[in-house]
Protein backbone atom coordinates (compact mmCIF):
# COMPACT_ATOMS: atom_id res chain seq x y z
CA UNK A 1 0.00 0.00 0.00
CA UNK A 2 1.37 3.27 -0.66
CA UNK A 3 0.59 6.54 0.56
CA UNK A 4 -1.12 8.78 -1.57
CA UNK A 5 -0.18 12.90 -0.97
CA UNK A 6 -1.68 15.42 -2.64
CA UNK A 7 0.00 18.45 -4.67
CA UNK A 8 1.25 20.96 -1.66
CA UNK A 9 1.15 24.49 -2.76
CA UNK A 10 4.51 25.54 -2.90
CA UNK A 11 4.29 28.80 -3.97
CA UNK A 12 5.39 31.91 -1.46
CA UNK A 13 3.98 35.24 -2.78
CA UNK A 14 7.09 37.58 -2.97
CA UNK A 15 10.31 36.41 -1.06
CA UNK A 16 10.47 33.90 1.80
CA UNK A 17 10.74 35.48 5.15
CA UNK A 18 13.98 33.58 7.77
CA UNK A 19 11.50 33.12 9.85
CA UNK A 20 9.42 30.92 8.37
CA UNK A 21 12.60 28.47 7.88
CA UNK A 22 13.29 28.89 11.93
CA UNK A 23 9.24 27.70 12.51
CA UNK A 24 9.74 25.28 10.45
CA UNK A 25 13.02 24.26 12.39
CA UNK A 26 10.62 24.57 15.51
CA UNK A 27 8.00 22.67 14.28
CA UNK A 28 10.60 19.56 13.75
CA UNK A 29 11.80 19.42 17.44
CA UNK A 30 8.44 17.33 18.23
CA UNK A 31 9.27 14.42 16.11
CA UNK A 32 12.24 12.54 18.00
CA UNK A 33 12.85 10.26 15.39
CA UNK A 34 14.76 12.96 13.10
CA UNK A 35 18.85 12.79 13.84
CA UNK A 36 19.70 15.18 10.59
CA UNK A 37 18.08 18.33 8.62
CA UNK A 38 19.44 19.64 5.60
CA UNK A 39 17.99 22.82 4.29
CA UNK A 40 18.91 24.51 0.71
CA UNK A 41 17.83 28.03 0.03
CA UNK A 42 18.33 29.90 -2.97
CA UNK A 43 19.04 33.62 -2.69
CA UNK A 44 18.71 36.71 -5.29
CA UNK A 45 22.06 37.00 -6.82
CA UNK A 46 22.69 41.10 -7.39
CA UNK A 47 24.66 39.57 -10.53
CA UNK A 48 26.12 42.14 -13.23
CA UNK A 49 24.91 41.44 -16.58
CA UNK A 50 26.26 43.83 -19.38
CA UNK A 51 27.30 46.75 -16.81
CA UNK A 52 23.85 46.66 -15.04
CA UNK A 53 23.09 45.34 -11.58
CA UNK A 54 19.93 43.06 -10.90
CA UNK A 55 17.67 44.07 -8.51
CA UNK A 56 15.48 41.40 -8.28
CA UNK A 57 13.80 38.78 -9.93
CA UNK A 58 10.31 38.49 -10.92
CA UNK A 59 8.90 35.19 -10.86
CA UNK A 60 5.56 33.78 -12.88
CA UNK A 61 5.04 30.04 -13.07
CA UNK A 62 2.61 27.74 -15.18
CA UNK A 63 1.06 26.77 -11.98
CA UNK A 64 -0.64 24.11 -11.96
CA UNK A 65 2.27 22.42 -14.04
CA UNK A 66 4.79 23.06 -11.62
CA UNK A 67 2.59 21.83 -8.30
CA UNK A 68 2.34 18.52 -10.14
CA UNK A 69 5.99 18.43 -11.22
CA UNK A 70 7.23 19.09 -7.96
CA UNK A 71 4.51 16.91 -6.19
CA UNK A 72 6.08 14.06 -8.69
CA UNK A 73 9.67 15.53 -7.50
CA UNK A 74 8.39 14.87 -3.86
CA UNK A 75 7.40 11.35 -4.66
CA UNK A 76 10.32 10.35 -5.97
CA UNK A 77 12.46 11.36 -3.14
CA UNK A 78 10.13 9.45 -0.35
CA UNK A 79 10.58 6.43 -2.63
CA UNK A 80 14.37 7.06 -3.05
CA UNK A 81 14.96 8.50 0.18
CA UNK A 82 14.10 7.04 3.69
CA UNK A 83 12.81 10.40 4.87
CA UNK A 84 10.74 12.06 7.99
CA UNK A 85 9.83 15.03 6.20
CA UNK A 86 10.10 17.21 3.34
CA UNK A 87 9.18 21.23 3.07
CA UNK A 88 9.45 22.75 -0.31
CA UNK A 89 9.20 26.50 -1.01
CA UNK A 90 9.09 28.65 -3.85
CA UNK A 91 8.34 32.60 -4.77
CA UNK A 92 6.06 34.10 -7.02
CA UNK A 93 6.13 37.74 -7.93
CA UNK A 94 9.12 40.01 -7.26
CA UNK A 95 11.86 38.91 -4.63
CA UNK A 96 14.94 41.68 -4.36
CA UNK A 97 18.57 40.94 -4.15
CA UNK A 98 19.88 39.61 -1.04
CA UNK A 99 16.19 37.59 -0.18
CA UNK A 100 15.71 34.07 -0.36
CA UNK A 101 13.39 32.41 -3.22
CA UNK A 102 13.62 28.88 -2.56
CA UNK A 103 13.33 26.87 0.51
CA UNK A 104 13.97 22.88 0.75
CA UNK A 105 13.85 21.04 4.01
CA UNK A 106 14.17 17.38 4.31
CA UNK A 107 14.91 15.33 7.33
CA UNK A 108 15.91 11.56 8.31
CA UNK A 109 17.26 9.71 10.89
CA UNK A 110 20.73 10.10 9.87
CA UNK A 111 22.31 12.58 7.80
CA UNK A 112 23.38 10.69 4.63
CA UNK A 113 19.53 10.63 3.38
CA UNK A 114 18.95 14.12 4.04
CA UNK A 115 22.02 15.25 2.36
CA UNK A 116 20.97 13.55 -1.32
CA UNK A 117 17.42 14.27 -1.29
CA UNK A 118 18.39 18.05 -0.86
CA UNK A 119 20.24 17.81 -3.70
CA UNK A 120 18.15 15.53 -5.50
CA UNK A 121 15.02 17.85 -4.94
CA UNK A 122 16.97 21.16 -5.96
CA UNK A 123 18.58 19.52 -9.21
CA UNK A 124 15.28 18.07 -10.20
CA UNK A 125 13.03 21.73 -9.29
CA UNK A 126 15.80 23.51 -11.49
CA UNK A 127 15.19 21.46 -14.42
CA UNK A 128 11.77 20.37 -14.13
CA UNK A 129 9.39 23.00 -12.63
CA UNK A 130 7.75 25.74 -15.40
CA UNK A 131 8.83 28.50 -13.72
CA UNK A 132 10.22 31.78 -15.15
CA UNK A 133 12.03 34.61 -13.74
CA UNK A 134 12.87 38.25 -14.79
CA UNK A 135 16.12 39.58 -13.75
CA UNK A 136 14.56 43.23 -13.26
CA UNK A 137 17.38 46.17 -13.63
CA UNK A 138 17.45 49.60 -11.34
CA UNK A 139 16.22 51.01 -14.70
CA UNK A 140 13.25 48.47 -14.70
CA UNK A 141 14.77 47.61 -17.46
CA UNK A 142 15.08 43.74 -17.42
CA UNK A 143 16.39 40.39 -19.08
CA UNK A 144 15.15 36.65 -18.91
CA UNK A 145 17.06 34.28 -16.48
CA UNK A 146 17.37 30.29 -17.64
CA UNK A 147 18.60 27.49 -15.73
CA UNK A 148 21.87 26.01 -16.89
CA UNK B 1 -9.52 23.70 -34.52
CA UNK B 2 -9.91 26.63 -32.22
CA UNK B 3 -7.14 26.65 -29.07
CA UNK B 4 -6.80 28.80 -26.44
CA UNK B 5 -2.91 28.32 -25.89
CA UNK B 6 -1.17 30.14 -22.30
CA UNK B 7 2.21 31.69 -22.67
CA UNK B 8 4.56 32.28 -20.20
CA UNK B 9 7.90 34.41 -19.87
CA UNK B 10 9.77 35.75 -22.13
CA UNK B 11 7.44 34.10 -24.66
CA UNK B 12 4.47 35.58 -23.56
CA UNK B 13 6.58 39.14 -24.18
CA UNK B 14 7.19 38.10 -27.72
CA UNK B 15 3.80 36.99 -28.45
CA UNK B 16 2.04 40.43 -26.56
CA UNK B 17 0.09 38.07 -24.91
CA UNK B 18 -0.28 34.91 -21.99
CA UNK B 19 -3.68 33.67 -23.03
CA UNK B 20 -4.84 33.97 -26.37
CA UNK B 21 -7.10 31.97 -28.67
CA UNK B 22 -5.10 30.49 -31.70
CA UNK B 23 -6.53 28.85 -35.40
CA UNK B 24 -4.70 26.15 -35.53
CA UNK B 25 -5.02 24.62 -38.78
CA UNK B 26 -2.62 21.18 -38.96
CA UNK B 27 -2.82 18.78 -36.13
CA UNK B 28 0.35 17.95 -34.27
CA UNK B 29 2.64 20.24 -32.07
CA UNK B 30 4.99 19.95 -34.72
CA UNK B 31 2.10 22.15 -37.00
CA UNK B 32 1.61 24.03 -34.12
CA UNK B 33 5.15 25.12 -33.82
CA UNK B 34 4.99 26.30 -37.52
CA UNK B 35 1.75 28.11 -37.39
CA UNK B 36 3.07 30.08 -34.50
CA UNK B 37 6.65 30.83 -35.61
CA UNK B 38 4.49 32.31 -38.57
CA UNK B 39 2.01 34.77 -36.78
CA UNK B 40 4.70 35.61 -34.34
CA UNK B 41 7.95 35.56 -36.35
CA UNK B 42 9.81 36.48 -32.74
CA UNK B 43 9.67 33.19 -31.68
CA UNK B 44 11.93 31.82 -34.50
CA UNK B 45 15.33 32.57 -32.53
CA UNK B 46 13.71 31.42 -29.07
CA UNK B 47 14.02 28.11 -27.57
CA UNK B 48 10.79 27.30 -26.07
CA UNK B 49 8.61 23.66 -25.55
CA UNK B 50 5.35 22.90 -25.88
CA UNK B 51 3.40 21.74 -23.05
CA UNK B 52 -0.12 19.85 -24.28
CA UNK B 53 -2.34 19.05 -20.90
CA UNK B 54 0.31 20.18 -18.68
CA UNK B 55 3.15 17.78 -20.06
CA UNK B 56 5.89 18.41 -22.04
CA UNK B 57 5.36 16.26 -25.47
CA UNK B 58 7.08 15.80 -28.83
CA UNK B 59 6.19 17.15 -32.08
CA UNK B 60 4.34 14.59 -33.19
CA UNK B 61 1.97 14.40 -30.89
CA UNK B 62 -1.87 15.28 -31.75
CA UNK B 63 -3.41 17.89 -30.42
CA UNK B 64 -6.93 17.99 -29.91
CA UNK B 65 -10.09 20.59 -29.27
CA UNK B 66 -10.01 20.26 -26.08
CA UNK B 67 -6.55 19.98 -24.59
CA UNK B 68 -5.07 22.66 -22.46
CA UNK B 69 -1.97 23.88 -24.67
CA UNK B 70 0.82 25.97 -23.10
CA UNK B 71 4.35 27.25 -25.04
CA UNK B 72 7.30 27.64 -22.28
CA UNK B 73 10.60 29.44 -22.23
CA UNK B 74 13.37 27.62 -20.55
CA UNK B 75 12.91 27.47 -17.24
CA UNK B 76 14.46 29.53 -14.20
CA UNK B 77 13.29 28.02 -10.94
CA UNK B 78 15.76 28.04 -7.78
CA UNK C 1 48.42 36.16 -0.11
CA UNK C 2 46.78 33.55 2.21
CA UNK C 3 43.79 35.17 4.56
CA UNK C 4 44.57 34.15 8.25
CA UNK C 5 41.67 33.16 10.28
CA UNK C 6 41.88 32.86 14.31
CA UNK C 7 39.69 30.39 15.44
CA UNK C 8 36.27 30.99 15.85
CA UNK C 9 34.85 29.93 18.90
CA UNK C 10 32.00 27.12 17.58
CA UNK C 11 30.87 26.56 21.42
CA UNK C 12 27.54 27.21 22.18
CA UNK C 13 26.00 26.38 25.83
CA UNK C 14 23.08 23.55 25.60
CA UNK C 15 20.99 23.40 22.35
CA UNK C 16 20.89 25.48 19.03
CA UNK C 17 17.65 27.48 18.95
CA UNK C 18 16.27 27.82 15.55
CA UNK C 19 16.03 32.01 16.38
CA UNK C 20 19.70 31.85 16.26
CA UNK C 21 19.12 30.03 12.63
CA UNK C 22 17.19 32.25 11.17
CA UNK C 23 19.07 35.25 12.50
CA UNK C 24 22.37 34.09 10.73
CA UNK C 25 20.11 33.42 7.67
CA UNK C 26 18.92 37.46 8.03
CA UNK C 27 22.33 38.24 8.34
CA UNK C 28 23.51 37.31 4.69
CA UNK C 29 20.47 38.97 3.35
CA UNK C 30 23.27 42.03 2.56
CA UNK C 31 25.78 39.72 0.90
CA UNK C 32 24.24 39.79 -2.67
CA UNK C 33 26.82 37.59 -4.19
CA UNK C 34 25.42 34.45 -2.36
CA UNK C 35 23.11 32.66 -4.84
CA UNK C 36 22.85 29.52 -2.68
CA UNK C 37 22.99 28.66 1.24
CA UNK C 38 23.24 25.19 2.51
CA UNK C 39 22.59 24.26 6.43
CA UNK C 40 23.36 20.89 8.35
CA UNK C 41 21.24 20.76 11.26
CA UNK C 42 22.12 17.79 13.62
CA UNK C 43 18.82 16.84 16.10
CA UNK C 44 18.95 14.74 19.32
CA UNK C 45 17.14 11.67 18.67
CA UNK C 46 14.98 9.72 21.36
CA UNK C 47 16.93 6.31 20.58
CA UNK C 48 16.18 3.05 21.83
CA UNK C 49 18.84 0.83 23.77
CA UNK C 50 18.57 -2.03 25.13
CA UNK C 51 14.45 -0.80 26.02
CA UNK C 52 15.36 2.22 27.51
CA UNK C 53 14.78 5.74 25.40
CA UNK C 54 17.53 8.39 25.16
CA UNK C 55 16.38 11.57 26.57
CA UNK C 56 19.44 13.82 26.32
CA UNK C 57 22.78 13.80 24.93
CA UNK C 58 25.48 15.59 27.54
CA UNK C 59 28.07 16.79 25.51
CA UNK C 60 31.66 17.66 26.59
CA UNK C 61 34.99 18.43 24.41
CA UNK C 62 38.79 18.98 24.42
CA UNK C 63 37.77 22.27 23.38
CA UNK C 64 41.48 23.87 22.77
CA UNK C 65 41.95 20.60 20.21
CA UNK C 66 38.13 20.19 19.37
CA UNK C 67 38.58 24.45 18.41
CA UNK C 68 41.86 23.94 16.72
CA UNK C 69 40.76 20.63 14.75
CA UNK C 70 37.22 22.77 13.41
CA UNK C 71 39.51 25.82 12.69
CA UNK C 72 41.30 23.34 10.18
CA UNK C 73 38.11 21.69 8.62
CA UNK C 74 37.17 25.57 8.11
CA UNK C 75 40.70 26.91 6.16
CA UNK C 76 40.52 23.15 4.53
CA UNK C 77 37.04 23.64 3.71
CA UNK C 78 37.51 27.69 2.39
CA UNK C 79 40.22 25.99 0.19
CA UNK C 80 38.54 23.82 -1.23
CA UNK C 81 35.16 25.19 -2.14
CA UNK C 82 34.69 28.55 -3.59
CA UNK C 83 32.40 29.99 -0.55
CA UNK C 84 31.44 33.49 0.79
CA UNK C 85 30.59 32.64 3.91
CA UNK C 86 31.07 29.28 6.47
CA UNK C 87 29.58 29.50 10.25
CA UNK C 88 29.92 26.04 12.53
CA UNK C 89 28.20 25.37 15.86
CA UNK C 90 28.41 22.35 18.00
CA UNK C 91 26.59 22.50 21.23
CA UNK C 92 28.07 21.81 24.85
CA UNK C 93 26.56 20.78 28.38
CA UNK C 94 22.91 19.26 28.26
CA UNK C 95 21.00 18.71 25.04
CA UNK C 96 17.42 17.20 25.15
CA UNK C 97 15.83 14.92 22.88
CA UNK C 98 14.58 16.87 19.50
CA UNK C 99 16.29 20.25 20.09
CA UNK C 100 19.43 20.86 17.70
CA UNK C 101 23.43 19.94 18.61
CA UNK C 102 25.15 20.99 15.71
CA UNK C 103 24.38 23.76 13.09
CA UNK C 104 26.84 24.34 10.00
CA UNK C 105 26.07 26.82 7.46
CA UNK C 106 28.17 27.50 4.11
CA UNK C 107 27.10 30.12 1.39
CA UNK C 108 28.03 30.41 -2.31
CA UNK C 109 27.49 31.97 -5.44
CA UNK C 110 25.83 28.63 -7.19
CA UNK C 111 24.75 25.83 -5.56
CA UNK C 112 27.05 23.09 -5.98
CA UNK C 113 29.76 24.82 -3.78
CA UNK C 114 27.59 24.88 -0.74
CA UNK C 115 25.77 21.13 -0.93
CA UNK C 116 29.80 19.84 -0.91
CA UNK C 117 31.15 21.99 1.40
CA UNK C 118 28.46 21.52 4.08
CA UNK C 119 28.81 17.49 3.54
CA UNK C 120 32.30 18.17 3.95
CA UNK C 121 32.57 19.65 7.08
CA UNK C 122 29.86 17.68 8.56
CA UNK C 123 31.66 14.30 8.26
CA UNK C 124 35.13 16.01 8.98
CA UNK C 125 33.52 17.52 12.55
CA UNK C 126 32.63 13.74 13.41
CA UNK C 127 35.51 12.77 12.75
CA UNK C 128 37.62 14.90 13.48
CA UNK C 129 37.05 17.04 16.66
CA UNK C 130 37.24 15.18 19.88
CA UNK C 131 33.66 16.08 21.05
CA UNK C 132 32.30 13.31 23.61
CA UNK C 133 28.71 12.60 24.12
CA UNK C 134 26.83 10.73 26.62
CA UNK C 135 23.33 9.54 26.13
CA UNK C 136 20.91 9.98 29.23
CA UNK C 137 17.91 8.10 29.82
CA UNK C 138 15.18 8.70 31.61
CA UNK C 139 16.36 7.27 34.87
CA UNK C 140 19.28 9.06 34.80
CA UNK C 141 21.49 6.53 33.74
CA UNK C 142 23.59 6.79 30.58
CA UNK C 143 25.63 4.86 27.60
CA UNK C 144 28.49 6.38 25.60
CA UNK C 145 27.97 7.24 22.31
CA UNK C 146 30.51 6.73 19.23
CA UNK C 147 30.61 8.05 16.36
CA UNK C 148 30.50 5.38 12.92
CA UNK D 1 58.71 11.98 34.63
CA UNK D 2 55.26 13.66 36.17
CA UNK D 3 52.51 14.04 34.00
CA UNK D 4 49.40 15.76 33.86
CA UNK D 5 46.84 13.99 32.40
CA UNK D 6 43.61 15.21 30.80
CA UNK D 7 40.73 12.22 30.83
CA UNK D 8 37.36 12.55 28.80
CA UNK D 9 34.42 11.26 28.48
CA UNK D 10 33.79 7.65 29.07
CA UNK D 11 37.79 7.39 30.18
CA UNK D 12 37.19 10.02 32.58
CA UNK D 13 34.36 8.31 34.44
CA UNK D 14 36.41 5.27 33.98
CA UNK D 15 39.67 6.33 35.58
CA UNK D 16 37.05 8.40 37.81
CA UNK D 17 38.71 11.84 37.26
CA UNK D 18 39.09 14.42 34.42
CA UNK D 19 42.73 15.88 35.05
CA UNK D 20 45.39 13.86 37.16
CA UNK D 21 48.58 13.60 37.99
CA UNK D 22 51.00 10.82 36.65
CA UNK D 23 54.34 9.54 37.57
CA UNK D 24 55.33 8.34 33.66
CA UNK D 25 58.34 5.51 34.05
CA UNK D 26 58.84 4.88 30.50
CA UNK D 27 58.92 8.08 27.69
CA UNK D 28 57.07 6.88 24.28
CA UNK D 29 53.23 7.37 24.07
CA UNK D 30 53.54 3.15 24.14
CA UNK D 31 55.09 2.97 27.54
CA UNK D 32 52.49 5.48 28.58
CA UNK D 33 49.59 3.24 27.05
CA UNK D 34 50.93 0.24 29.17
CA UNK D 35 51.44 2.11 32.27
CA UNK D 36 48.12 3.42 32.14
CA UNK D 37 46.13 0.06 31.53
CA UNK D 38 48.41 -0.94 34.93
CA UNK D 39 46.95 1.60 37.28
CA UNK D 40 43.24 1.79 35.58
CA UNK D 41 42.70 -2.31 33.77
CA UNK D 42 38.96 -0.82 33.25
CA UNK D 43 40.90 1.24 30.19
CA UNK D 44 42.00 -2.74 28.30
CA UNK D 45 38.46 -2.92 27.20
CA UNK D 46 38.27 -0.13 25.84
CA UNK D 47 39.01 2.02 22.58
CA UNK D 48 40.99 5.55 22.88
CA UNK D 49 43.46 7.61 21.55
CA UNK D 50 46.71 9.83 23.22
CA UNK D 51 47.13 13.74 22.50
CA UNK D 52 49.74 14.88 22.81
CA UNK D 53 50.14 18.73 22.96
CA UNK D 54 46.29 18.06 20.88
CA UNK D 55 47.46 16.59 18.30
CA UNK D 56 46.64 12.58 17.50
CA UNK D 57 49.74 10.71 17.93
CA UNK D 58 50.94 7.24 17.31
CA UNK D 59 52.71 5.15 19.50
CA UNK D 60 56.30 5.47 18.87
CA UNK D 61 56.05 9.19 19.91
CA UNK D 62 58.43 10.13 22.77
CA UNK D 63 57.07 12.30 25.30
CA UNK D 64 58.64 15.17 27.21
CA UNK D 65 57.87 16.75 30.76
CA UNK D 66 55.81 19.66 29.62
CA UNK D 67 53.66 18.12 27.07
CA UNK D 68 49.78 18.75 27.50
CA UNK D 69 48.52 14.89 27.75
CA UNK D 70 44.92 14.09 26.77
CA UNK D 71 43.47 10.43 26.57
CA UNK D 72 40.57 10.29 24.04
CA UNK D 73 37.65 8.19 24.25
CA UNK D 74 35.72 7.53 20.42
CA UNK D 75 34.12 10.81 19.05
CA UNK D 76 30.86 11.70 19.39
CA UNK D 77 30.16 15.38 17.87
CA UNK D 78 27.83 16.27 15.56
Amino acid sequence: MTKERKPKNVFVEGAIPPEKIATSIAHHQVKTNIGAHDIFLGQIRADEIDGKIVTAIEYSAYEDMASQAIHEIREAAFEKFDLTCMHIYHSLGRVKAGEICLFVFTSSAHRKECFEATRFIVEEIKSKAPIFGKEVFEDETHVWKENR
Amino acid sequence: MKLTINYFGMIAEAVGSSKADFELHGKTVSDLKNELENTFPDLLGMSYQIAVNQKLVSSETEIMEQDEIAVLPPFAGG
